[in-house]
């Protein structure tokens, strides 16, 4: 499930073929550096566990050291801070989850001109040499919103946001404000922000709900989105608005309970993996190994992006399905989200030549 | 009121007139009616009871407070400062009852002030500050200790040598007009002396200058004239030359002498056992203190400023650690903190009201209680009964207050001290440590302040009192310590107890002294 | 009787008429706030809906007062008294609940001790740090906020799994009695607790006298770094006891729980009438200020300004409010 | 005779610290630079020095210049919990303002009109809290409010950038070998020396040590104080022009996580929270020890779950040293 859709691409057929099992040439063990000013989320979590394993995967193969990381909760200065430290400490590659889109051009233009290979992650920027990666968020939040919007049709809908003024909230909201924008019956009552925060998500919630007697839907993201549905679950309110979720387990729990009480429940849960990063390193390796990026798989506003695609879009249809694998099954932990990693192949077969 | 007639000192030039000043403060009117008229090179008097006005009226002159209503005329021109400054630049300085000192700047620093000496560049000129302070402080030469020099932190000294800096500070300024607002309470007598040096120089240059005190003979010793205050008027005004101490107490009271200096009997010492013994008792400030007290007995400690006379009280309280040995009703004692020499009935009036002894927003009644509260913890605080006894302390004290709620930062300074006095009276201690307890108190509240203690000697309560005034002491103490650099240097008693031995004793004169012989091995 | 003194007296009872506490002009403040809001569009329309509304702000405002309680008593203990370290408590206090717990009723009661004991240990840090080694308040709850908060990031490694006991959710969330919320009913048990404990025992008589001149307490027998350090300590149990209350009203726990609760509680005391010099304040007052700024909150929630513009009524409102009544004495009077 | 030589050092450091009270952060910033540079691999590489000074004081101006203007209030006996927001009001301005590098008469007019909002901010907040008496803590964080809400309004999402020309600039430019950040931050402490020295100074200093003092002597108080908020408002917009010549970009939330450093820096540095003593150049040393800390702590690489909290372990140590110094001087 967790395979990317073939981005459509010309089958170019590879020139050289990477010397892999021959390390020593290429200068491996290589350092990878990774740069994140925000911890308290569990994607930030999630995002680091997934990229210490794949680099456990490498290091055993003599390609990787282990990871630099810096990691802890920063503003901008703080983050050029931390690029700088990573520079300092000799990494071949870095990826960076930036918290500006602007703000870390020229400290990373600085780390490309000293060869340091420079991933972007989640976030595009335009800073020269730098490759960005990730879900496009403009259409992540598309799908969801559609999804609401195409339910509802009309009616008084809440919007909890992320960080105001985040890009990548903003790219999210943006979606959600050109589906709306098609549907002249529904109308935005109110928009706060629930700071990527679960609990806090929820505090909005129930402030919406305490506010407004008529709320017929609400669009969320993230695990804001848990909260929403805790509050909602806790108030109950008459009707039971509409809302939208992300997929976690979590989620697809709370989910389930309220199945139990209204089979006709629904909604929609689409994933935003952390392991974009993950799949981000694999890129890092593979070019640190001399190989070569496909240019024409680059897209993007600045068309320097990777785009990787959405591995999980939850909905009614398959559920049952879904909610078997990741919750039922007791395999992950209640705070997990659903991600994706591309294998070393499926990176080698997409996105290089 | 009247103005002024026929004598010697109309001659000269008018300086400063006041006329009809109010004040109020939110409910209490402190000024109803402040009329005075200063000369240049002349000593103005200004006396009333605590509370008359005074500090008010010297506040006012100075630019300090607005008064409410009246007119000041400075040199025949009616003007109106609106602050400390402007008033200063008019050439109008004032030594303030609650100094105005920066406690984290030095000497010098605070000496000049807003009136720094600045080179060419604009920049201040320490050299020539520091030069000018050693100057000035040569006009209290040998009355303070050398810790007193232009680079010390203000905050290190004793009250006496701060009120110096404070004098020293107006007189810096070349003002045409200085008002002195009990500039004399902290000081001994030396240090009386150059000050009244200073005031007399300043007369001669013909300065008008204003003299607050409740101190009669000071009174005496250095006033041309006196204006009397009373409940925030001006009731009378005369020539010191055609008074006497009655007749200026007789206006500031308003009714005939209530105090009369009786002689009541005091315990028998001969019946009683020890209360107190200290041997060689030593810290920071105390060099090997030794004496030994009876129940009961009242004994004054004297001695020039700052010669270890608070340390001693402060040690004997638990408040300073030490070595040596005290004995308290036979009992070796080492109090860690005041709560231990409380718990031994101990209780101690501080020197400084407002920084020891206060807590100048709370209200009278939490002033009062405040080592107290233990008492009507039951565990809940019984704050009725609480309340009785604290009007009954209050009216023992003749407290001029609006109410028991209202904030001890509305009491003038006198009747302040009277409820530093009171918090400790209502625990009924059996030993009672004095730091100077009558310093800013008025004549008639000092006369009853005295009897008290004797009334409290009479029952059971022994009593160490140091005072800086040398007349307090004479007149209260049947036996007096006298402290120098730290030590005992005498104990007078009966016969010995005259004002030349103390004086005497004070500046080390050991020979004309004898020691208690029959305390020294108690 | 003289004429001044005529004047005096009818002078007094004009005072006394005209000087009313901060507590009760903010609590004016907060009831002209709810009026007003009931004339907004989305406000209320019906008695009901008013009442409703009325407790669901009083709800969200008394954790506000609540995490503010601890606070009014540091900075009523004077030296420059604040316990920034406030927030990550309240946090701490949360995620143990919720993770302990996790959804267990026999839990409740050994956590909660283990959640009080936690917060004392931090309060008591504070207190040495600020008698012992001399620390500014501000800055040591400041540093050790972030000593919490980083010890909780270590600890949890990120992940926060965890569920309320059902019997919090039914004591702190839902419906008591009459529809009112248990909170409230929490909320005013501790309001009691602690006007009696500032007004009504030694330990409040001492508090005040610290918060004056601790000199003049000490040398009345205040142990005053007793004082200021159990002071800390009672601060840090009661916010992380917040902590516990707050997550049984979120139902959920992240790493920034307690941050938003902080300055409105800080706020909420100034508003209040604590004097935030020190020795001067109440715990009333504490509670009509958590109102007032919860209504404001809510006011300009309902109102549907912009984030941007209702921050800036926000921090304008605040300082009418105080210049209506939160001035200090000036150098002339 | 070496033994007298060094008790006249070891005097004249303790006259100097008795004067200007820095021993403490002096020796942090000793300890912590010493450690920072030989933890560097390639240290004794040339231009590695450099490089390092320069990639920190370019990081560290803004909030260094915002720690000064704290350190002023803080003098005074005052707090601004506002500075922040002001760096962002400006930041934002600029990020919207300064485009391009073809029209510096435009972008003069803007950098001025940013310190005029500096400026102007910091003499509401003066009047807010000196004329009006109300609490600083509160009154200053009540328009932290305003002005964040301000920037938030003419910047709603991250944009804008600043010319490549000018952050260039500001990047890499060197006079006789020291970055260009470097030598701002020492003129302005030159400056300072100029006023300290002067009546300003102190006045500033009685200002701070008993306000009713210094008003009955003379001193014009108010104006005083309000000159500290008006000083800090000019910093801070001054930080934010390096800020955003550092970042090239502009964000309405870009200030606010530099007040709590800039006070955190200024009391490390022996400025006391209760007005009258400490130093700008102690408080300078402060915020430089503070970015020392956090720089080492990454090269040592602790697990990066620790580093906040080991962050914040280091900063208390550097806090309770003088504590503990006189703790265990008083038990002797
Ligand atoms: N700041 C103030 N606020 C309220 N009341 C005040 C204030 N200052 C003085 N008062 C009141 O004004 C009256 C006059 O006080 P003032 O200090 O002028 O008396 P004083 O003559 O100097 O007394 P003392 O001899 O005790 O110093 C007193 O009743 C006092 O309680
Ligand atoms: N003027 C003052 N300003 C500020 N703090 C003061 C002042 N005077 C005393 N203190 C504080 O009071 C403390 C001493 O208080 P006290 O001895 O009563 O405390 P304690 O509870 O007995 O503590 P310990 O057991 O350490 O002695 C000093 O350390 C100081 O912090
Ligand atoms: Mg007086
Ligand atoms: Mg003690």
């Amino acid at each position: 499930a967790c395979a990317p859709k073939a981005v459509d691409k010309p089958e170019t057929p590879s020139v050289e073929e990477p010397a892999v099992e021959a390390p020593e040439e290429t200068g491996a063990p290589f350092t990878i550096g990774v740069s994140n000013p925000f911890i308290s989320s569990e994607y930030r979590t999630q995002m680091i566990d997934n990229l210490i394993t794949i680099n456990e995967e490498y290091k055993a193969l003599g390609l990787t050291k282990d990871l630099v990381i810096e990691n802890f909760d920063t503003d901008v200065a703080g983050q050029i801070e931390q690029i700088e430290n990573l520079i300092n400490a000799g990494v071949d590659a870095m990826l960076v989850n930036p918290g500006d889109a602007v703000a870390l051009n020229q400290i990373l233009e600085e780390a490309v001109n000293m060869g340091i290979l420079v991933f972007s992650i989640d976030q595009e920027i335009e800073a020269k040499g730098v490759i960005n990666v990730g879900h496009n968020q403009y259409e992540w939040a598309r799908i969801s919103a559609a999804w609401l919007a195409e339910n509802l049709k009309e009616g008084n809908v809440v919007q909890i946001e992320g960080f105001i003024g985040h890009p990548a909230n903003d790219l999210r909201m943006a979606a959600v404000a050109d589906v709306f924008s098609d549907y002249p019956g529904i109308k935005v009552l109110a928009s706060e922000s629930g700071f990527w925060d679960e609990a806090t998500g929820q505090q909005v919630m129930s402030d919406f709900l305490a506010a407004y007697p008529n709320i017929d839907g609400y669009w969320t993201q993230d695990g804001m989105a848990i909260g929403a549905l805790e509050a909602i679950i806790a108030a109950n309110p008459d009707p039971l608005p509409l809302g939208v979720g992300e997929a976690r387990v979590k989620f697809l729990q709370l989910w389930a309970e309220m199945l139990k009480k209204d089979p006709d429940y629904k909604t929609i849960a689409v994933a935003n993996a952390p392991g974009v990063n993950a799949t981000a390193l694999r890129i890092a390796v593979e070019m640190l190994l001399g190989k070569e990026l496909d240019k024409s798989i680059l897209s993007g506003q600045f068309g320097s992006t990777v785009v990787i695609d959405v591995p999980i879009v939850v909905t009614p249809e398959n559920f049952d399905e879904v909610y078997k694998e990741y919750v039922a099954s007791g395999k992950y932990p209640d705070s997990y989200l659903l991600d994706g990693i591309m294998t070393r192949d499926e990176v080698l077969k997409a996105f290089f030549k | 009121m009247s103005t002024h007639q026929t004598d010697g000192l109309s001659m000269e030039n008018l300086c400063l007139k006041t006329i009809e000043i109010q004040k109020r403060f939110g409910g209490v009117r402190a000024l109803i009616d402040g009329s005075i008229e200063v000369r240049e090179g002349e000593v103005l008097a200004l006396v009333g009871s605590n509370g008359s006005g005074k500090s008010t009226l010297a506040k006012i002159i100075t630019g300090v407070l607005d008064q409410d209503y009246g007119q000041i005329n400075y040199f025949d021109q009616q003007v109106k400062f609106s602050n400390p400054m402007t008033a200063q630049k008019a050439g109008i300085m004032a030594v303030h009852q609650d100094l105005s000192l920066v406690p984290s700047l030095t000497v010098a620093q605070n000496i000049w002030l807003a009136n720094e000496p600045l080179t060419k560049a604009g920049f201040i000129d320490n050299q020539a500050m520091h030069t000018a302070t050693n100057k000035l402080l040569d006009l209290f030469e040998n009355t303070f200790q050398a810790s007193l020099h232009p680079e010390a932190i203000v905050s290190t000294l004793p009250p006496d040598e701060k009120q110096i800096v404070e004098i020293l500070k107006a007189v810096s300024r070349d003002p045409k007009l200085i008002i002195f607002d009990e500039a004399t309470a902290s000081l001994d007598s030396n240090q009386v002396n150059c000050l009244f040096k200073v005031i007399k120089q300043l007369k001669q240059d013909k300065k008008a200058l204003v003299f607050i005190s409740h101190r009669m003979d000071e009174i005496f010793r250095i006033a041309d004239r006196a204006v009397v205050l009373r409940n925030g008027r001006t009731v009378g005004e005369t020539l010191i030359s055609a008074t006497n101490e009655k007749a200026i107490v007789k206006m500031m009271v308003g009714s005939e002498g209530i105090f009369e200096k009786d002689s009541a009997a005091l315990v028998d010492l001969s019946q009683v056992g020890t209360a107190l013994v200290v041997e060689n008792v030593e810290n920071a400030k105390l060099k090997g203190v030794s004496f030994s007290i009876k129940k009961g007995e009242l004994v004054g400690i004297g001695g020039l400023r700052g010669q270890g006379q608070s340390a001693l009280l402060h040690t004997l309280f638990g408040n300073e650690p030490f070595t040596g040995q005290i004995l308290l009703f036979n009992k070796a004692i080492n109090f860690k903190h005041p709560k231990d020499a409380m718990g031994e009935n101990v209780a101690f009036i501080p020197g400084d009201r407002a920084t020891e002894g206060l807590l100048m927003i709370r209200s009278i009644l939490e002033n009062l209680h405040l080592p107290n509260w233990r008492k009507y913890a039951k565990p809940l605080l019984n704050l009725n009964q609480a309340k009785i006894d604290a009007k009954k302390a209050s009216q023992q004290l003749n407290l001029v207050m609006d109410s028991l709620e209202s904030p001890i930062s509305n009491l003038s300074g006198g009747n302040a001290q009277k409820v530093v006095i009171g918090k400790w009276l209502l625990r009924n201690p059996s030993f009672l440590l004095l730091d100077d307890p009558t310093k800013g108190v008025d004549v008639g509240t000092k006369a009853e302040f005295y009897q008290l203690l004797k009334e409290l000697t009479l029952s059971g309560t022994t009593i160490l009192f140091y005072s800086s005034d040398d007349q307090e002491l004479l007149d209260l103490c049947p036996r007096v310590l006298v402290m120098q650099d730290g030590s005992i240097k005498a104990d007078l008693y009966d016969e010995f107890l005259t004002e030349e031995n103390l004086i005497a004793a004070s500046m080390g004169a050991h020979e004309t002294v004898s020691n208690n012989e029959e305390y020294a091995h108690a | 009787m003289n004429e001044s003194e005529v004047s005096n007296n009818s002078n007094k009872s004009i005072k006394k008429a005209i000087k009313i506490s901060p507590p009760l002009i903010a609590m004016l403040i907060a009831v002209v706030l709810f009026l007003l809001s009931g004339l907004l569009p989305a406000g209320y329309s019906t008695l009901q809906g008013a009442i409703r509304q009325a407790l669901n702000i009083l709800r969200l405002a008394s954790f506000i007062a609540i995490i503010g309680a601890g606070q009014t008593l540091v900075i009523i203990s004077g030296g420059e008294g604040i316990d920034l370290s406030a927030a990550p408590i309240v946090t701490v206090g949360a995620l143990l609940t919720y993770m302990i717990i996790n959804g267990q009723n026999y839990l409740i009661l050994p956590v909660l001790l283990l959640v009080i004991l936690i917060g004392a240990a931090i309060g008591l840090l504070n207190g040495l740090g600020v008698t012992y080694l001399k620390i500014s308040p501000f800055v040591m709850t400041l540093v050790m906020s972030g000593v919490v908060q980083g010890a909780l990031i270590l600890w949890t490694k990120g992940y926060y799994d965890g569920k309320v006991a059902p019997i919090m959710t039914q004591l702190v969330a839902r419906d008591l009695i009459w529809g009112i919320p248990g909170m409230i009913f929490i909320w005013i048990i501790i309001g009691i607790l602690m006007t009696l404990l500032l007004e009504r025992t030694r330990y409040g008589k001492q508090l005040f006298a610290i918060g004056v001149n601790r000199t003049a307490a000490r040398l009345s027998g205040v142990k005053v770094n007793r004082m200021v350090i159990l002071t800390y300590v009672l601060a840090g149990a009661m916010a992380a006891f917040s902590g516990f209350l707050l997550v049984g009203y979120t139902q959920n726990a992240g790493p920034n729980l307690g941050n938003q609760y902080l300055f409105p509680s800080i706020i909420a005391v100034a508003i209040g009438g604590t004097q935030m010099s020190g020795g001067k304040g109440s715990y009333i007052g504490t509670i009509a200020g958590a109102i007032v700024i919860q209504l404001i909150s809510s006011l300009l929630t309902t109102m549907q300004l912009p984030q941007a513009l209702q921050q800036i009524i926000y921090g304008s409102l605040l300082v009418v409010i105080l210049i209506i009544y939160g001035r200090e004495k000036g150098l002339r009077s | 005779m070496p033994d007298k030589k060094n008790k006249n050092i070891i005097n004249w450091f303790r006259a100097f610290n008795k004067k200007h009270a820095i021993g403490v952060p002096f020796i942090l910033l000793a300890v912590s630079t010493v450690l920072f540079f030989s933890l560097q691999t390639n240290v004794f590489q040339p231009g590695t020095i450099g490089r390092l000074t320069n990639s920190n004081f370019r990081t560290w101006l803004p909030v260094l210049l915002l720690t000064m203007g704290q350190t002023l209030v803080l003098i005074g006996g005052g707090l601004d919990l506002s500075n922040g927001s002001i760096v962002s009001v400006g930041n934002v301005i600029l990020a919207l303002h300064v485009t391009s590098a073809d029209e510096p008469w435009h972008n003069l007019a803007i950098v001025a009109l940013v310190i005029g909002f500096g400026l102007a901010a910091g003499f509401l907040n003066g009047i807010l809290t000196v004329y009006l008496g109300l609490q600083p803590v509160i009154v200053t964080f009540a328009t932290s409010f305003i002005y964040a809400g301000l920037a938030l309004l003419l910047l709603p999402s991250p944009g804008g950038a600043i010319p490549r020309e000018y952050t260039n600039y500001y990047r890499n430019t060197h006079y006789l070998g020291i970055p260009i950040s470097l030598i701002i931050l020492i003129v302005f402490l030159l400056i300072w020396e100029f006023f300290r020295l002067r009546k300003y100074g102190r006045f500033l200093y009685a200002v701070g040590g008993n306000p009713r003092a210094a008003y009955t002597t003379g001193v014009p108080v108010t104006w005083m104080k309000i000159s500290t908020y008006i000083l800090s408002g000019f910093l801070a917009s001054l930080g934010a022009i390096s800020y955003s010549l550092l970042t090239g970009s502009g964000f309405s939330g870009s200030g606010a996580d530099m007040m709590l450093p800039s006070i955190t820096g200024a009391i490390i540095g022996g400025v006391s929270f209760s007005g009258g003593s400490g130093s700008l150049l102690g408080a300078i040393f402060g915020g430089i020890v503070l970015g020392n800390i956090r720089r080492i702590i990454s090269i040592v690489k602790v697990d990066s779950w620790a580093v906040t909290l080991i962050n914040a372990l280091v900063i208390l140590f550097a806090l309770a040293a003088p504590g503990f110094i006189n703790l265990l001087r008083r038990k002797k």
